[in-house]
């Protein structure tokens, strides 16, 4: 049975050249090749050129094979390319593949120090003798690695007419502006080069020229995003339990963390406990809820497998907080450093029981700033746990970005009663029942512990309960209190962030997605054309969804629902959902452990439009 | 509002209890409504926290002008620890049973000490699962024989000695059915700083009452055995320092221990002369009791309080649950130069 | 808003009388009046009559309401009815209420030292002053509860024509055979009897005669069935953790363990561990199966949640194991004491990533029992976790039964190797690597440890993997490995349980259910005839499902999806994967706490048919 | 098959190791390797199980003749315990990190160690979340600073001592840098019946390797002070009565405690004349060492063994995997009769 790997079908478009090629960088994990990487990635970008990179790295500490691809783009299209035009080889254990994997035509950059033969004629090939290079200076030994790997850095510069004092001020910014780390660096970049000038001839058509399309831009990880987002959207408590790729969530929140604290005392308005588990954290989380703080966790899957039971008591006993999910692909602890978005559908029903979440569903950096402050209003607003699904493509690698816009609303706490507004609400309605629904739209008022008033006291169960919040086992009780439940939900779907839609009549043909493709769908999207497929998209960006997808799957002939992961999980959402007949939606499912390319996508809406 | 007319007693009551006639948890809940009186605690700066059991039931059978929170079964020890960063200005109190705390939520027990949560912690031990109908706990006696469960053949877990073991600076065991030590042991828990852990014997009159038992009340009337009696002398009191007994002290003598809020507890030694300020002494006693099936009851040990959680983590000093607007969202300002930094 | 509880409007049918009607008694919990109860139900099942009972009992030990429904049925039916025209109000708590309820027309039975007013004139009362009655005798003080309990046993067989030695064989049997606590609690119904005879006189209509309807048959409850099952089955290892309603599943295990014990040294093939929480439990349970003995545990809701990372690793990692749900209603904690459905999509999909389950969904004893040793099979067939579905209805009532059948299959171990048939596989193929699909059926071949054989070793994990048990993060590998286990899943489909199926081409309706809803079902079935409302049946008894049931949802112009949760999760799950248009699945979701009633599906088809 | 040529010292090793150069777990795994060797250990009766991280990755790295079970994080000790009751035939050696033990799985740790399931428990404890880079574990010393997160203001978690207060019966603690008494230990271990608990100190040398962290390879290497010299007496070894000395022994002085299997533990006491024979010695040393920030090694406590948790449930003696047809099904007739008793 053939494996579905991401195709490459005849299809238009996608001829590299200049400022339009994507490189790999193949090395062993831990030896400092990030580094360069990134320097690579900001020399581009401090060039105006359009760039994105993709660390295809294994669970491992040391030594396992990491790669690593870059990507320029002219038209500015940061998706993942499967082909590499430039690969280079820096990996003994992976080198003969790398070589293989070298598409006709594109060029080899190796390390002449390893073991292997190129038996290849289709292909441009430069080998460096690293270690010729460096013994031209002496460097401390235990950087011998990491140095190694700039020299690969200094051949790009000359090979692809990168400026030597651009890939300069990438190292200053990659070692905030540290000299002594940046100069050294530099100084192996310069003495590749030159050995470069002297003993290569460029023989291939790959190169950069400076644009201007970076102007005004960042680069980011959208984990590091998701932080700043938290902490603008004043988040209190945060608990959490080390899990990849989560991890750097929390590591950037504290990273940020002095806009929180008292620049005299260093008091902090932010706490962050590292618990036991991720039972541990999401109790803490829904403790420091319920007693009136912002709190959240980031996690990944089997954390959210752990998080369950606690989940459907917020969900049930009405408490706001955040939970991050950086997804990796499962089932189980799968590969914790591969991408997917398979958790949609477990985070959807979380919990036994009839249970149904919030989820928010971030497709770019300034998705994960905006929807990371916006959470927690979203919380408070619903009284219920709110999930952001992103995943470790989104999280942990670099993307091009606006720089964010301030929160444009000030920080809505939702129906919360004070002291003073508590007081009110008696004078108005002479009774406050925590449960009660004054306003119709399902949402009750609640009070928090330690509210100075003696009729402010109620108590939280994850037991039947009246709307006086009475532990209670009748049965008009229980039904009362989940169609209530179920009229807040029903609210959330106007509360939570809007789909994104690019709407046009006349055309038949709809694509309906979520999150990180979405670079990959344009890119898609904008290809398909020269093939005649023209279509409309829509970018799905919460859960409950809203009146307005529905109407988008009824308005076209086929709709295609576009995902990360194996089941087609949005879609099955859909299938359930969209009112009537549902047939006209097609599930293009991927979940083959890497980001979606834009080639995927093309390719197999092509196939099935031929039929 | 708050400052109204004084509280009587009955105002600090909660709802009718549905536990079993008897049942020795309604009493701790009774000893909890008293103390609160005695003490004049204020009601609204009180947190109840519980999981799941009819231990976990109770605080909805006292203090109705505190909030409550029954969560799930053995996760108490994780959501007291939120709610306590989200406001460290309030009076925790956890409530727990055996299968609760020794069972499900033993890692967060012990993590929970460990932080040192300042929060007072209740266990109300019965050596059962009374809610589930029966079943053996963890604290259950080695060879004890329960009509539907048949023979326990594991040893039991000592909640004290795990507490001593994992850093609390306060902890003490005592019997449901001696109502005026529990109250004592309450006042002095809710003054001290940090986790205070209580392990209150607390019988199941119903599935684990047989004589035989050592959580039966039988067995505690007959066998309980006090290491010390304890008074607690509210702030004001000025010790005679003259009176202070220099460590070890011996039977009948004297030791205070100053408290966070200025008050005092007072313990005087009876016979076997427990000094609760020395681990090893606590290690010894406690091992001792388990080994003679001995109830011991008192203030086991006892320590100057270190760090509690949220002052380890220096926070501000308004509680994080009441900060509002600005003091929770920097400057635009601040995320404007903070863009610069990416560009 | 108003609550939609079971509504009652006009319809056909349901008219009570001889050897049909219902009676409700209400006492105290903890009072003993169990006993009472269940021997009021066993004397009818002694005189022949179709009976059934259902315990609405509150989540306490002693003192909260609860009431007992008896159900007698010339016909057989044994779903629970709203209306009870017998009300036995014992309980000073909820004898007002309790009045109130008696229909018009219907009969009271009241406590005498009770304080109550009767202010109705539509109903046939009898006062018992129990006090008095027992002053006739003494008894001892602390028996004082239960044999006031034992007064109406007496009152009814007065009132409804049953024989006290009819009264006496079912106390018997309620002691085993005990004549000291039998005859105590018998003296107790003759005095009631005896006091009924001098000084009541009969004014309702409301009694029982002799049939031979249940020669034959037993009552049992369905956990015991299961329980049954199970021993039947070959467990032998059984790790738990306890919770309402699935204890008593353990208990009988316990109660039967004879069966598995070596009369002379006691040696049992079966371990019984009580863990200490429910992620231990599945733990153990996970281990057993791995280390190849059949492994089960049981339990409810909150504790599915905490097995779900478990669950997923065994999918992945492809361990067999039995995980019994006897569900009750959730979101959380919700009521322990209370019957629901709400738990089937959460099965299905338990896990992060893109996990499945297979989840077995029994209607009644029989079905309990087989599939209580059946599952043992699939999973060692299918080699993945096997969930069993049941509620606190079907598994802690009575239920009438047939004498179960004796397993019609030997023990199924799959494809299991041992030492020998691991020589042969490699004489024959050469090779063997565990996750290879040497069928194509998806399913591969397993040994376990302690296998005597220097090759039976591999690695068992929750990461990605290839055929040979490898560790990998080829993409290619990954994909392989999920459309396997795909591929097995798909074969999963005709080896669980297929639908039961009443059909008739010519009939246009079609109703679709699974587990406890049957009995309400069959008994909506015939009565609707009578309003012209004529349908066919489909009880669905497993997931995956099979190609019929898509068919079933096909063939008709509409199918009523009829379950007792609040989502209308089955039909969910129908919406998604019945291929193309949908839209004729119609859900009647329940969820109100309590077992399904006819009348209330009848009632819901009937509007809905009217529009 | 299996009685083939007698196996070499490479048969019992696994795949290559995929963790860091010098990483003290590879060095544990060697020595795992050896012991296997020199007992001429039967593979295919060994299971192998871990949790999750660098630590319980390494049972791919050794005994590629055993099955192995790599689970998820924290819950090694469940599946053990479930694997022991399915066939209590296999030798079980668990291996696991101070995270996956302390942290997640601690709960899991004490209750598998109260039911003395028969197994090898490996802890490779190096103070740090090695495999998602360097946070603190539940072990780091307190007031240590790393790099990314700061100081830990938290008191370590001694798993020694939570092993011996869970009532384990064989606890030893030692350092991946000492390979002959983690080779003498891991042979103890093995001939224990019960759960033995080794405690190895296992420096990770990516994350936290500073000479000042007790955790670090310059640390061990310089303060380790071993308790006793460890020898190991293959079964058939006759103890001479005479040399077994009465408690408490001096030092020099030696103790043989036979094993289950009949092969003998000789200690040398060395200065600090610990006996791990005695409970309250054991809590002594291991808070001294606590403490003063004492690396002490060797065996702290040994007591002669309870039942294992498959003893006190009198299983069959056929392993339960190994049962087939009647074995697991009773008969028709038993069927019948059943049925009848429910009419
Ligand atoms: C996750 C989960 N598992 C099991 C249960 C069922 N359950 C409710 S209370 C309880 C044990 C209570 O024992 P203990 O803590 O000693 O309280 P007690 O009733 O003895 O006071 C159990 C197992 C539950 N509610 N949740
Ligand atoms: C449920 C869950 N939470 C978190 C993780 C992420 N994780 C993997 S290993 C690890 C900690 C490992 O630390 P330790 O047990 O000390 O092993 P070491 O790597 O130090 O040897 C964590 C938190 C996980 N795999 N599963
Ligand atoms: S069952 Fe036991 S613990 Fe529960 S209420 Fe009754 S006496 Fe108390
Ligand atoms: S990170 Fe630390 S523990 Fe993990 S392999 Fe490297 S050295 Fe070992
Ligand atoms: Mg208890
Ligand atoms: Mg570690």
């Amino acid at each position: 049975m053939a494996v579905e790997l991401q195709p490459e079908v005849q299809i238009s478009g996608y001829k590299a050249g200049v400022n339009d090629f994507a490189l790999m960088v193949a090395t062993k994990n831990g030896s400092g090749s990030q580094t360069s990487n990134l320097v690579l990635i900001r020399s581009l970008y401090k060039m105006g050129i359009p760039v994105s990179g993709k660390n295809l790295f294994p669970s491992n500490i040391k030594g396992l094979p990491t790669w690593y691809t870059i990507r320029a783009s002219k038209d500015g299209y940061t998706a993942r390319r499967a082909t590499t035009e430039v690969s280079v080889a820096f990996n003994q254990d992976t080198i003969s593949e790398d070589i293989a994997n070298v598409p006709e035509g594109g060029v080899l950059i190796t390390n002449a120090d390893l073991k292997y033969n190129v038996a290849r004629e289709d292909i441009i090939v430069y080998e460096l003798p690293v270690k010729e290079i460096l013994k031209q200076a002496d460097f401390p030994k235990d950087f011998a690695d990491r140095i190694a790997n700039m020299t690969y850095v200094g051949a790009c510069c000359f090979l692809f007419d990168i400026p030597l004092d651009i890939a300069y001020g990438a190292l200053l910014d990659q070692f905030n502006n540290k000299e002594k780390p940046a100069k050294m660096n530099h100084s192996v970049i310069e003495l590749a080069y030159h050995w470069s000038e002297e003993n290569l001839t460029k023989r291939d058509e790959y190169r950069v020229e400076p644009l201007n399309l970076t102007a005004g831009k960042m680069l980011i990880e959208g984990n590091d995003a998701a932080a700043l987002g938290a902490l603008f959207g004043g988040v209190s408590v945060v608990a959490w339990y080390p899990i990849t790729p989560s991890t750097s969530v929390i590591d950037n929140i504290m990273g940020h963390m002095k806009m929180r604290q008292d620049p005299e005392t260093g008091k902090s308005t932010v706490a962050i406990v590292q618990a036991e588990d991720e039972l541990a954290a999401i109790g803490m989380v829904i403790g420091a809820g319920w007693a009136g703080s912002r709190s959240m966790t980031a996690t990944s899957g089997p954390g959210i497998s752990l998080m369950a039971e606690f989940t459907g008591l917020a969900y049930f006993a009405e408490i706001p907080c955040v939970i991050w999910d950086i997804t990796r692909i499962g089932p189980s602890t799968g590969l914790p450093t591969r991408t997917g978005q398979g958790d949609l559908l477990f985070l959807y029903y979380l919990g036994h029981g009839d249970t149904k979440h919030i989820v928010l569903m971030p497709s770019n950096a300034e998705e994960c700033f905006e929807f990371g402050w916006r959470a927690f209003d979203i919380a408070e607003q619903i009284q219920t746990p709110v999930f952001v699904m992103s995943d470790l493509d989104l999280g942990m690698n670099l993307w091009l970005s606006e720089p964010f816009t301030y929160p444009d609303t000030p920080i809505n706490r939702g129906k919360r009663l004070d002291k003073v507004e508590l007081e009110e609400f008696f004078a108005e309605h002479g009774e406050w029942f925590r449960f009660r629904d004054y306003d119709g739209d399902g949402i009750p008022y609640r009070t928090v512990p330690g509210t100075d008033h003696p009729r402010s006291a109620f108590f939280t169960r994850g037991t039947g309960h009246n709307d006086m919040a009475v532990y209670s086992e009748r049965s008009d009780d229980w039904v009362q209190n989940l169609q209530r439940i179920h009229r807040k939900f029903n609210t959330a779907r106007g509360v939570v962030p809007q789909p994104v839609t690019d709407y046009d009549a006349n055309k038949s043909i709809g694509i309906l997605s979520y999150g990180s493709n979405d670079a990959a769908i344009q890119e898609a999207r904008d290809r398909m054309v020269a093939d005649g497929i023209e279509t409309n998209y829509m970018r799905v960006r919460a859960l409950p969804l809203s009146q307005d997808v529905y109407d988008f799957c009824k308005k076209h002939e086929r709709v295609y629902v576009v995902e990360n992961n194996f089941d087609g999980q949005m879609w099955q959402i859909l299938r359930t959902e969209v009112p009537g007949d549902a047939s006209n939606l097609i599930s293009l499912a991927l979940g083959d452990t890497l980001p979606m390319t834009a080639r995927w996508v093309h390719t197999r809406i092509f196939q099935t439009e031929q039929k | 509002m708050t400052d109204a007319t004084p509280l009587k007693r009955e105002d600090y009551r909660g709802n009718k209890s549905t536990l079993c006639p008897g049942c020795g948890h309604d009493s701790i809940s009774n000893q909890i409504i008293s103390v609160a009186y005695e003490l004049g605690l204020p009601m609204w700066r009180v947190a109840k926290l519980s999981g799941i059991g009819c231990s976990s039931k109770t605080p909805a059978y006292f203090l109705r002008g505190s909030h409550g929170f029954n969560s799930v079964h053995g996760r108490m020890p994780s959501v007291a620890t939120g709610a306590m960063l989200a406001n460290q200005d309030l009076i925790a109190i956890g409530i727990s049973g055996d299968g609760d705390t020794g069972s499900i939520g033993f890692g967060q027990y012990k993590h929970a000490v460990r932080r040192n949560v300042p929060m007072v912690y209740i266990i109300e031990n019965n050596g059962v699962y009374g809610l589930t109908k029966g079943q053996f706990s963890a604290t259950a006696d080695e060879g004890q024989h329960l009509k539907y469960y048949g023979t326990n053949e594991l040893p039991p877990i000592d909640l004290c000695l795990e507490a001593v073991v994992a850093g609390a600076t306060f902890v003490a065991r005592s019997f449901s059915g001696d109502a005026s030590q529990v109250r004592s042991l309450l006042k002095a828990a809710i003054a001290h700083k940090g986790m205070a852990v209580l392990d209150i014997v607390s019988p199941c009159v119903t599935f684990n009452n047989a004589p035989d038992s050592t959580k039966s009340f039988p067995y505690g009337m007959e066998h309980e055995i006090q290491l010390q009696e304890i008074e607690i002398l509210a702030p004001g009191y000025v010790p005679d320092r003259e009176e202070i007994t220099v460590e070890p002290y011996g039977e009948g003598e004297i030791i205070e221990v100053e408290m966070h809020d200025g008050s005092y507890i007072r313990l005087k030694k009876l016979d076997r002369g427990h000094d609760p300020r020395n681990r090893g002494e606590a290690f010894r006693v406690l091992q001792e009791a388990e080994r003679d099936q001995l109830l011991l009851t008192g203030l086991i040990y006892y320590e100057e309080p270190r760090n509690t959680l949220p002052e380890s983590l220096n926070l501000s000093d308004t509680p994080l649950a009441q900060l509002q607007g600005d003091a929770l969202r920097p400057s635009k300002q601040a995320l404007d130069d903070l863009m610069k930094q990416y560009m």
